[in-house]
């Protein structure tokens, strides 16, 4: 791996007098991802893969990638994955859960593909209360396809398919996933997180750690939504998309948790 | 009259572009014209390239195998597409970024140093217009008023300011040019 | 000596499913085969076995997708309307090489058509309905105790090509009520662990399932792997079964329901001296073209009855390529020739081929 | 940058931190120079294979608080930190299992 | 003199629908054909018309469904998975009858396979990937020219038969770019107040679009209807170019891009001194067999080609039926046959035979 | 049309001494329907057609059938009439409202045409608003289909998919659209009626002139869900229908207005 | 049945009802019979073309006050009524209109 | 032996579970047997029909244009099946709804009040079976045993206290053809 950092420090007296407080986790390979600077996709594969380790789950935990940007989420976490037809991850999902059910199946999937073409199979598995996790990355983009309008694109927001900003009298508003699944009895845990700061990204993970236990206990599906970034698609830089979160997003789609359950 | 070229390199080089504002111009001379990107996910990086063919008679296959010239702006490019230039042909690529230009001796390779140049002039996007200044001068297939014109066409409205800057890139690539043929480099033919 | 059931075309197969190990049943109602989901609904609790009403085809398909990757025997069912909502998913399926049973009880189309059995779905079910280049194994059964042979079959094919096998029935004989008998049935082993998702241990590396291959040149590998694989079920499956052929002059060429109607349509021909014959394909993909030229070496006529405006014909013709006439015989939107119809046609053909 | 810093002199500080950058991995996104609250971090003029200028770190003014660890979507920086036993922060498989038999853990 | 435009062919294509007098787009982005929309989503609303992006491809399909049921000039686009997704909504359309244009984008498969150019949804396009017995004038442009020309050609002969039509393209003739010109169209009267469903006055009776028909022999009635539509179309819509056929001894016959390719490879061929000739059909359907078999009299052999692995061959040897040799060459995976690639697969085909 | 009634009465003094104080409305085409004895879709057929004609609006009204028994609407609305793909209908009435913004548009539904395979189109359409009105029988069964478990089948409720009745733990609760759509911005008007006695009709047939009338505004979706009956799948006589479905049904179903417009 | 109708004799009514039942129609489902309060309605014990017992009135009990009619699925019963002056329950076309321009009508 | 038989009448009459019985029955025998039921939306009303088809040969095609025999117990069904019944063949129909048999000489018809039978009986759903008696009294394809032993196949373990009044059922059906032959109907043959 070439590094830098103080030359004066040697690996190994490292080792010695420093103690690492943070590496990658070993479930992520080591390899460059696809995604564009800053992308939060990155960043949340990322957690997710920390949580598969720290909790020691590999083995136990099946993946299934979407069609989106993260698409190719299967080069990069070490776990066995499938790839999804467009929008159906949580129908995909319900095939290798209730066939395995003491495994832990998480699907990730963006807003197209989560909200849009597949809100029917992502309804009806919640409905049915399916033990699985939905890591739900909401960038209020399609990212992938190079920027058009989204389920969960702002009203006024530009798309390549709202050349004049959406237009909720012709496109309605908005779709908050979160709030609409917590009212179905089958969902457990529903959760709305931010990834563009060292505290987002501490909430973040924390809700990942809190789903992946409750699907030990078989009640019920958890939904980790995410506010994530586009960084190529907003015409920003990931700088900006931080504040663009904070500014923008969070007023239409609230930061914390949804639905928690009394335990 | 028949052109047949290749403009690859990374995405943000403005490799598509290039090729795009030689097929207006071409167009503005009532050629026949074929534009062919390769695309993709390029937004998540990766190479870009556009086959794009000038020509006074129709056009056939906008699909291509070999080229009379290839513009290359970056290593991959160069070892991709340098050996499937037409013995005789040309192969311009940008010196900055690409060590390693091909060996082959029966066609013509000229390195342009655009990159540096366009921070020189202060503004890194009109290295590919540096390059396209170099080529024409290399090869005379549209005049530069078509290209001038073309990029009334490329470019939006809002940019129409920097047209004088194009311009002058246009220039300066030829220049480059001649003084890299001052400084000897033989053309095969 | 094992015993001998009556039984609907449907039941025998939800039943044969069930002796065949099937692990998981994904399927939405639809007439005339929403007795295989009922039938399941019952039983496969009993064995421990996974059913499910999905709330569409779409999301049938693709929970089939999901436990098929994992490495279990899994199967769906439906009627061609449903089969439609399917395609994108079966492409995927097969483009992700999952072993898995499709079963589509045609009815009559096009749109929601009428509930009466068709054949209209030939094309769609063996020159692919979905996009791009994949082919599924297609089989066709005759009769209700093919109804469950052809589920033993279809899933052993299945592992052995890593392949999605679809059995084409229709309304008629999913309905219709013979006598079936379950043989014991012997699964042979497969290793799937080089590739279904059941969790990655650290002793090996991770397996995906995808149909996903960005860079055209892994693209074209992975096409060219598969045209591999149909190359060898063109030379290993074909599968047909033929009547009176030896003598023939004329041969009916029918599938499925037809078949039957055929076989008694060669009895009054027969009873009337014509020397007719029958080749009845059981695989629709992989086609008997051989076996179609070989007997077109020997007969004066080829007449392929379907219940359909004419689509297995196509196949008969290339297996011909010239080397004699082929006619086509079909009725449409669930009505049924009568063996006395095709044998009148027959005769006319023969006539006005004389008159030639 | 050097003057609008407000950080002591590295060599008061009790906890003392390193990172490391997987420099070819690294994309310029600069998220985590923002969120270094010590200006350790900045882009470097060099390029990496990819043709991105690469995050140069300066370990004299870090504290090891990865914060820019966390933030970093590629995963591409590592933090060292002294006296680490006083406020563990790193967390470790065996840890958390240890937590998650009892109620829900935060992460680091 | 109309003005010449330089555009992307899915840009050709969208401005054609608009100067064609599309009422209403509704569709579902995905790649190589997203700027249909993009473009649309710009333009149409200066010129009042509806343009959606809806959910899903299945929702388009359907909206196309409810808008060309009232009497509207509609249109949809998409690329193979996405089409796939709209077969069963294609199905009911043509059993309804309702005229619009369906574009398909075509990328390689299966599955998801890549966004790169394909031609492996001909079989699907062709022979009809949803249920029952349909068919779709399938229109194949091979330049940024007629992916403008066929969208007027397209509107009008759906609204001349009261039936849907497919436009074959594929990725690399909706991203490139050539010269463009939108020729004055004028289009022709027709009157659906016969069926549309436009609210019904006092003065006639309800209008009301269905593909159902409960009884079988109302169903084969309908059928038969359709079926004599489908004649008409193969008698009077055929159509199709050919290049130096008069002196050919062989035959290259591809549509679309192919097309493009093979004419490259004609002239590299013949400047070696092969006298070889190009079939372009433009309609695949109904298919220029009539002319495929005229010219199987007079060439030695027949080389298709196509950016699949042989689907559309299958056309070629039922319109030769025996009378001359027919070869396939293709690439696959969004990989494409350059004309030197192919003229030596002739070559090597040409030795091989005289090896015979 | 062959009838009786006291045959001391002679049609021709009826109409001097009686008035006429209900008959089958002009809009309901004069056949006999194929419906089941006692099954409420010809009912509430018949309360559209009412209201289409006390409004006068048959030249302004398009209906969509559904698949489901309804299927066949259009033999018996004398209006023009587009038979869906199942669970389409609201993709199918977005294309024709959209292109004919002043006609009223309206689709008739059953729960599992509305609920299961067609509730991404039916969400999405109401999520835009689309100004059209969606009639929801809701008869908690696939009827047409002969009686397979549909999303609003009762917990424990025997249907031929659920032959030990339907196990929320398996299937999860029936789900109650009313209350998930009225979540939505883009629904302007959302009531559940029920028409298994005189006043549930009258209240029906109100809900449902409201909703025509609402559509005037263009406001939004306007749904108007009916608790049905299903006797030949409920194995019920229609009388055992209506009180199953005061006991049960409405239980699960609570019946009256769920958005009401401030106007 | 007769025994136990609690219906003051028809004559003494103020307002007087008449039924009439489209007989081929009627699927004797019984809703009707069901609603009505003045056990006017009652199954008959012959069939229709479509082997139904069709139903039979007895007009001489009918008040006229629709329920019958409003619960009939297929739309097979109409209603007479004498003194419909006083209160009006037919409702034209016109006066629905008429009343739409206000506010919402409830239905008959 | 050859049996192809269709009956014929509304959704409710118990038709297709008659034509069923007799295909248990057959299977007892150890007969080949076929039983193609129409389908459709029944539930809604509308006719249902069946044929069965019972042969010492196996069967070929399970659908046929022409019968031995057809019951047929409503109008429609006489209407529509009563001209398909082969010469020497026989049409059994239910002759308290039936009020039009065929005019055909050259086959045996025969009308079986059935209905009134059952309701005298007390269970009007058994006709079916009333008629059944009839019929294999007439044409005794397969032994009244048979039939017992099917019924418990057919029937479901609750219903099995229904056996002896299938029984009686059967019985009633054998006496009411002999009265009826007595009352003198001709057979063909
Ligand atoms: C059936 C089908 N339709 C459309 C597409 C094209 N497509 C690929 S990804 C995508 C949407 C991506 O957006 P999102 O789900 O938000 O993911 P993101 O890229 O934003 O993370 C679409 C429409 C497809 N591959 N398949
Ligand atoms: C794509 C497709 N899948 C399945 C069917 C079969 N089918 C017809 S109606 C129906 C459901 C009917 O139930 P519901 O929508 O509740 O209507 P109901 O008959 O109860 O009024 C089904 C599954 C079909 N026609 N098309
Ligand atoms: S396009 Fe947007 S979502 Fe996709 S990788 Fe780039 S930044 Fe991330
Ligand atoms: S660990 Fe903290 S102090 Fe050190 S570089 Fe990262 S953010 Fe700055
Ligand atoms: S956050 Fe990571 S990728 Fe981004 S600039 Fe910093 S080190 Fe590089
Ligand atoms: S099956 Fe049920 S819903 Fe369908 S018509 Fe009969 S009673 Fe009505
Ligand atoms: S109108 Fe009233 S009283 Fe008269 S029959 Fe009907 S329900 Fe009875
Ligand atoms: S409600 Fe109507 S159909 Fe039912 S019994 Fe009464 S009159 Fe007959
Ligand atoms: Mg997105
Ligand atoms: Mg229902």
């Amino acid at each position: 791996m070439e590094t830098n950092g103080s030359t004066d420090v040697l690996a190994t007296d490292i080792n010695q007098e420093y103690e690492v407080v943070y590496r990658k986790p070993s479930t992520l390979v080591d390899v460059a991802m696809h995604y564009c600077p800053g992308c939060a996709h990155s960043l949340v594969h990322k957690l997710i893969m920390e949580v598969v380790e720290e909790m020691d789950i590999q083995e136990q935990t099946i993946g299934v990638a979407p069609v989106g940007c993260s698409v190719f989420a299967y080069d990069y976490m070490d776990i066995d994955m499938q790839e999804a037809a467009h929008g159906r991850a949580c129908a995909v999902a319900t095939g290798i859960k209730r066939l395995m059910p003491e495994k832990y199946v998480f699907t990730y999937q963006g807003d197209g593909d989560l909200a849009a073409i597949g809100i029917g199979e992502t309804l009806h598995a919640i409905n049915r209360g399916e033990n699985i996790l939905i890591v739900f990355m909401n960038n209020a983009v399609y990212g992938m396809t190079s920027g058009q309008m989204a389920p969960t694109t702002l009203p006024g927001m530009w798309s390549t398919t709202t050349p004049g900003g959406r237009d909720v009298s012709f496109y309605g508003q908005p779709i908050r996933v979160s709030e609409l699944i917590a009212q179905l009895p089958g969902s457990f845990y529903v959760t709305r997180q931010v990834v563009n700061s060292s505290n987002g990204v501490r909430k973040t993970k924390k809700a990942l750690q809190n789903a992946f236990r409750y699907l030990q206990m078989n009640k019920g599906t958890c939904m980790v939504e995410i506010i994530g970034n586009c960084p190529s698609n907003w015409k920003m830089t990931p700088v900006e998309c931080s504040d663009f979160i904070d500014e923008q997003m969070i007023k239409a789609f609230p930061v914390g948790d949804i639905k928690v359950p009394k335990l | 009259m028949l052109e047949e070229l290749i403009v690859a390199g990374f995405g943000g080089q403005g490799v598509l572009s290039m090729g795009m504002t030689l097929a207006y111009a071409g167009m503005v001379e009532g050629k026949e014209i074929s534009w062919m990107p390769s695309y993709g996910p390029e937004m998540r990086g990766g190479t870009a390239n556009c086959i794009t063919i000038l020509s006074s008679n129709k056009i056939s296959s906008p699909i291509l195998s070999s080229f009379d010239t290839a513009i290359v702006l970056n290593q991959p490019s160069m070892d991709k597409f340098a050996p499937r230039v037409k013995p005789g042909g040309l192969v311009l690529y940008e010196s900055g970024t690409i060590l390693q230009p091909t060996s082959r001796t029966d066609i013509d390779v000229i390195g342009i140093s655009a990159t540096a140049e366009a921070i020189k002039m202060k503004s890194p996007k009109i290295m590919n217009m540096i390059i396209l200044g170099a080529y024409l001068h290399l090869k005379p297939v549209v005049a530069i008023e078509s290209i001038l014109e073309a990029l009334k066409k490329v470019l939006p409205e809002k940019y129409h300011h920097m047209l004088p800057l194009n311009e002058q890139a246009l220039l300066r690539g030829e220049e480059l040019v001649n003084s890299e043929l001052r400084e000897g480099v033989m053309l095969v033919c | 000596m094992t015993e001998i059931k009556l039984m609907k075309g449907n039941e025998a197969l939800a039943e044969a499913a069930i002796q065949a190990g099937c692990d998981a049943y994904f399927g939405y109602p639809i007439t005339p085969q929403s007795e295989v989901l009922e039938y399941l609904a019952r039983e496969m609790p009993k064995h421990g076995r996974v059913v499910m009403q999905a709330e569409s085809e779409v999301a049938s398909i693709n929970m089939v997708y999901g436990a098929a990757g994992a490495g279990f025997r899994t199967m769906t069912s439906s009627s061609s309307p449903g089969i439609s909502l399917m395609q994108e998913g079966i492409s995927y399926i097969a483009g992700a090489e999952l072993p898995c049973l499709i079963v589509n009880v045609n009815r009559a189309g096009p749109g929601l058509g009428t509930i009466q059995p068709g054949q209209g779905d030939y094309f769609q079910s063996t020159k692919g309905g979905g996009h791009g280049d994949y082919r599924m194994i297609v089989l066709a059964p005759a009769s209700v105790q093919e109804m469950a042979d052809h589920v033993y079959l279809g899933f052993d094919l299945a592992d052995k090509y890593r392949n999605p096998v679809l059995m084409l029935s229709d309304g008629a004989i999913g309905q219709m009520m013979e006598k079936v008998e379950f043989r014991p049935y012997k699964r042979p082993e497969v290793d799937k662990s080089s590739w279904a998702t059941t969790g990655k241990p650290k002793t090996r590396s991770r397996n995906y399932i995808t149909s996903l291959h960005i860079l055209p040149e892994k693209m074209e590998e992975h096409n060219l792997k598969l045209e591999e694989k149909y190359r060898r079920m063109r030379e290993e499956e074909v599968r047909f079964e033929e009547m009176n052929t030896e003598d023939a002059e004329y041969l009916f060429v029918a599938y499925g329901l037809c078949a039957r109607i055929c076989q008694k349509a060669m009895d009054i021909a027969r009873s009337k001296g014509l020397r007719v014959g029958l080749l009845r394909p059981i695989t629709l993909f992989p086609y008997p073209y051989q076996r179609v030229s070989e007997l077109a070496d020997k007969v004066k006529l080829m007449l392929s009855v379907e219940l359909n405006s004419g689509q297995m014909v196509e196949d008969v013709r290339l297996g011909v390529n010239g080397k004699t006439k082929v006619e086509f015989f079909g009725r449409l939107g669930g009505m049924m020739p009568t063996p006395e119809s095709i044998v009148h046609h027959l005769e006319t053909l023969i006539l006005s081929k004389n008159g030639n | 940058m050097e003057e609008n810093t407000t950080t002591v002199a590295p060599k008061q500080r009790k906890v003392k931190g390193k990172v490391e950058i997987d420099i070819q991995k690294c994309k310029a996104c600069e998220l985590c120079t923002v969120e270094c609250k010590e200006q350790a971090l900045k882009l470097g003029d060099s390029l990496n294979i990819k043709g991105y200028r690469y995050i140069i770190a300066d370990n004299e003014r870090c504290t090891g608080c990865v914060n820019c660890a966390l933030v970093c979507p590629d995963a591409v920086i590592t933090v060292w930190r002294t006296n680490v036993k006083k406020q563990k922060v790193n967390v470790t498989p065996e840890d958390v299992r240890e937590q998650l038999k009892g109620n829900i853990v935060g992460s680091l």
